[in-house]
């Protein structure tokens, strides 16, 4: 038995650790250092329908334990996606989940219909929570209605299970949450980015040029589990957790809090070998917590 | 290949204001490419200061698996490097990006390496590379003032060397350019590293000559993947941007719109 | 002429530094340790009308670069202030922000009346964002209209200015910052603490005994950069910045972003001598970056 | 009066498995008042672990202004800080809190100082100062197992010791109060640190003596101003919570709900 498998809505994953959307590209560099097919899955960066330049630059600043980016959703567009990075991808046995933005309503639909019928795409990852671009993403995921609709409209036409990927910024998540699984989500990812801002020491200004972006790493990791924790008691469908994760520990706290598999961010750029190191370190963990099974773990800082 | 190694420290020491000369030993030495290329390192295992910094090889040598570093302590990353003693051990990851091409320059042609403060770094080890192939280097290194000038000696050992500071303190005083208006253009190629207002400016004075530059981007992943690192190219306004951890840092002249 | 000082309604403060409310308890520990008329001003632990026992322990806990805490407002009540700890604080030169608390406006509004008599409490701040009590706190402080009502009610009482603390867990701040300035505060402090939670590696369960507590640090001081950035932009009235603040440079960093003083948390635990020792080293920050007086550098962020 | 200082690492030792004894040298030593005081100390120049960790006193020696510290390298603050060497500085608050009453006990009386895994530490201290001054110190000192058992030479060149494991691997095999079971009850006055259900099993078995117990929690300020720390106090249940950290850790028993 294969201690580290998760089956989730259209993802049988070898094991519950993939690379979260932006922080790995469309898996070409790391490619080259370790063999994907070890990966439960991959997140790739954020499609949107036309190519998109991203903003300018600086994008990204350190913070304490953490890191601010506002790279402003940078892809080659959907047909660039489909007809260089899928079929590239397609070489290892490892589902791709592909991470969907627009402007409006039409531009989801439109790449959800086309990015959900490439082969390796087993899920779609519906991006209502980019801090860093002016339309679309965030003002999606702040309104429960406009999300709940959002998700419908992109689960009538997509041919793989539609994951919804929540904002931190918000008042309340839970009520975002609901909404999505009422608009049919499949399943949650959560959380993007918070919002935040580094100054210049001397002058004083904005250091990226955006202004602000969007806040990862460990810094968020008890925001994260805190969201996870009560979403995941009051939905009927799984997380894909996120926000801070560096090492196996995380791993087993993000499952603790409610979540059924993880993504890695942030950690990739400390160490691009994050990912295969955490799998071969899960095992070695289970042992320790005297669990059999890795998804015994989930739930187990609310379940009795 | 790209890898991710704990190099072992084999010499730190101050060889100007600030400046800090490291010398690292490690396998990843075998992989190296090109002058110019760079390596990410991790300043700190804590968590504090969690991207790393990106710091150009200055020197090779192959035979003892050994690079040498030169950089600016400035902020807390590069301050916190400064601190390691011999016999420490930096996680490094590397060889990054693609450095100058050597092979553009002929055995008995000229080349100019204009270098700019913590731009003059890889120029180094270019120029090393250049002169054993048979090409005359001619150096044209600014620094701010006397007190950050480091290196005068050891380009000295390899070709003509004209030092030029903001201040006057030592050499010429002035800008790189100051010393370019009266140089000859006799060269066949140049190559250039430093501040962007610098590399503009060799640009705009070189505008019919083949040039080489190395730019400078924050980083996140500095492979690739997670375009932070982007610059616009001069080419098709509406184009992707170029990254330059992995598309550059060094493009030929033109390339990049500044 | 003294190139800290800072002038705010209700407040003549010889400096902007000031310890935040529940890190300084109600100055007796740290005036031992060294002369508390140092301060720019010290806000108290929030006063509620009746003594408080606070929540179960453990109430804090490590996060990376911040820390959790649940303490649930434990405080010896609205007497035991006005009757023990205020006229202690008399000896000192230094005026007192008194952090008002409650469950309902009522109680709210019976603390400010009182509290706002005492000689040396020259502003109330009203914390409608504690996010670590059941009742009242933080459900103050994310709908705007209850917002506003409150900060008029209290307004309508208080012998002093009142500055309402405002909570970073909310969707828009800056829709809070305008309701309770339509409310009539005198000024906003802002940010209280972001939501968050640990978990124990072993047990998976919660560290914090209420299970969620409010995270404060450096983690947190790209968060209130933003907001403090925006909201400063917006509203007519003076902010107090806080949140991670650590040394000189992060209150550089606080008065660019938009905050005209600035509160000192958790870094008391750090370092107790930590408010003291930035007062010190702010005149030489002030050389470096040329500027006769610190009040040039508010809002430095976004001024041309 | 509370101070805080750099002080100086005059040695480190591992003592047991993960069991770490350091001796810190500084003026605070001379601020001691009682054994079973604490520091506070700082584990970490960086951010990542921001809060400090609480350990006791397990020894002073006011003329070389010397203290020792025992504590179990666990957690990444304790296991960064068994990284640090002699010579090294560490970042300590102290002396912090309320010791053992010493003058509770007579010369010529008897005393039991009951202790648990690294709770033992401060009652080292403690047995050091009631024998100099004509006290019978009896020590009955439970571990989790041989590997874990510190100091027992130390111990018994003050007095009877008992040592006791749970797994029986060296001593009495069980806890601190199998050891009681079969102990006299003449004595007159108790002194206990050790985890919670061990005071609470030695609070009850000794019910009508005189004790003092020192107590652990997490701690934010360490001084008394945040309120993290509180116990309940027995007397009235709608009684304001009492502070480990200013008011104890050493309580009289009773006091404390347990
Ligand atoms: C390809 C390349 C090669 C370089 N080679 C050298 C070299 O040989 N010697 C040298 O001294 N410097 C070099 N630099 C610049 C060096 O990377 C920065 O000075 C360094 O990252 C600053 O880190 P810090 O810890 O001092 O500053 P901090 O302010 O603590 O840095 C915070 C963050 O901002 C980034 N950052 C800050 N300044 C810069 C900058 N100018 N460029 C890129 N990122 C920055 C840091 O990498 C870090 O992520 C190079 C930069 C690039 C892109
Ligand atoms: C008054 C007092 C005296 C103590 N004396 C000793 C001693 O002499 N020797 C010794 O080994 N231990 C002692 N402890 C326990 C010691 O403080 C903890 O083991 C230590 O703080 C754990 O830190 P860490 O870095 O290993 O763990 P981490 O898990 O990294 O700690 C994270 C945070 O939780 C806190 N924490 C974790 N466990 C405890 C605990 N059991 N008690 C209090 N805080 C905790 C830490 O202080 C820190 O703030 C004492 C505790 C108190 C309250
Ligand atoms: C540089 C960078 C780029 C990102 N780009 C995207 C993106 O395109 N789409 C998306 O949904 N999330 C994006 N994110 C958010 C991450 O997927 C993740 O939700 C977040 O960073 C928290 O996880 P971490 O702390 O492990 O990084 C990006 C994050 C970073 C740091
Ligand atoms: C232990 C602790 C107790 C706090 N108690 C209060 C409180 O009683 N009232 C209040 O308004 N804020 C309270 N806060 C929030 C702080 O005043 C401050 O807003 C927050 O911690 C952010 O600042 P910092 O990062 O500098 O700590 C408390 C924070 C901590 C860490
Ligand atoms: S730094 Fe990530 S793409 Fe260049
Ligand atoms: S730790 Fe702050 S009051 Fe005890």
């Amino acid at each position: 038995m294969n201690r580290l498998s998760v089956e989730l809505p259209g993802l049988q994953l070898k094991n519950p650790i993939m690379p979260a959307s932006g922080c790995f590209g469309f898996g070409q560099e790391y490619g080259k250092m370790y063999d994907l097919s070890l990966l439960g899955a991959i997140m790739i960066k954020a499609t949107t329908l036309e190519p998109r330049l991203g903003n300018p630059t600086p994008r990204v600043a350190e913070t304490p334990s953490g890191m601010l980016n506002a790279i402003g959703l940078q892809n080659p567009g959907l047909t660039g996606v489909m007809e260089n990075e899928l079929p590239w991808l397609e070489q290892f046995d490892v589902p791709i989940i592909a991470n969907v933005a627009g402007t409006e309503t039409a531009d989801y639909v439109e790449v959800a219909k086309v990015i959900s019928t490439a082969p390796n795409v087993h899920a779609l990852e519906l991006n209502i929570s980019c801090p860093n671009v002016k339309e679309g993403g965030i003002t999606f995921g702040t309104d429960p209605l406009i999300a709940e609709e959002l998700t419908a409209a992109v689960k009538a036409v997509s041919k793989v299970p539609v994951y919804v990927k929540l904002s931190p910024n918000v008042t309340d998540v839970k009520e975002i949450a609901l909404a999505v699984e009422r608009g049919g989500a499949d399943g949650i990812t959560m959380i993007n980015t918070l919002l935040g801002m580094r100054l210049d020491e001397k002058t004083g200004k904005p250091i990226i040029a955006n202004v602000t972006g969007g806040l990862s790493g460990p810094a968020v990791k008890p925001v994260a589990l805190k969201m996870i924790y009560e979403v995941s008691q009051i939905v009927n469908v799984p997380i894909i957790g996120m926000g801070g994760i560096m090492n196996a520990q995380d791993v087993i706290d993000f499952l603790s809090a409610g979540a059924s598999a993880v993504a890695v961010g942030t950690a990739n750029f400390v160490n691009p070998f994050v990912c295969p190191t955490i799998i071969e370190e899960l095992p070695a963990k289970l042992d320790e917590l005297g669990v059999e099974h890795i998804s015994e773990l989930v739930g187990r800082s609310y379940r009795s | 290949m790209i890898i991710q190694e704990s190099m072992l420290v084999q010499s730190q020491r101050e060889i100007a204001h600030n400046i800090f000369e490291m010398k690292l030993q490690g396998k990843l030495v075998q992989e190296i490419q090109a002058p110019g290329q760079f390596i990410h390192i991790r300043v700190s295992e804590a968590f504090d200061m969690l991207l790393r910094r990106p710091i150009s090889i200055a020197s090779i040598d192959q035979e003892s698996d050994e690079i040498t570093i030169i950089y600016r302590a400035e902020g807390d990353g590069t301050r916190s490097l400064s601190k390691r003693n011999e016999g420490d051990r930096v996680d490094v990851l590397g060889p990054l990006g693609n450095g100058f091409p050597i092979a553009e320059t002929k055995a008995g042609e000229v080349a100019y390496l204009i270098g700019g403060g913590i731009g003059v770094p890889p120029l180094y080890e270019l120029s090393k590379q250049l002169t054993a192939k048979g090409v005359t280097c001619v150096h044209i290194l600014g620094f701010q003032s006397e007190n950050v000038v480091f290196y005068e000696e050891e380009f000295k050992a390899l070709g003509e060397t004209y030092i030029v500071t903001v201040d006057g303190t030592i050499g010429t005083e002035g800008f790189v350019t100051t010393v370019m208006e009266n140089l000859s253009e006799q060269f066949a190629t140049y190559y250039s590293c430093g501040p962007q207002p610098m590399l503009k400016a060799v640009q705009e004075m070189y505008a019919n000559k083949k040039g080489y530059l190395s730019f400078e981007e924050r980083m996140g992943c500095g492979v690739g993947a997670c375009f932070a690192c982007v610059c616009k190219t001069t080419e098709r306004a509406e184009a992707n941007y170029i990254k330059v951890c992995s598309d550059g840092p060094v493009f030929p002249a033109g390339v990049i719109a500044i």
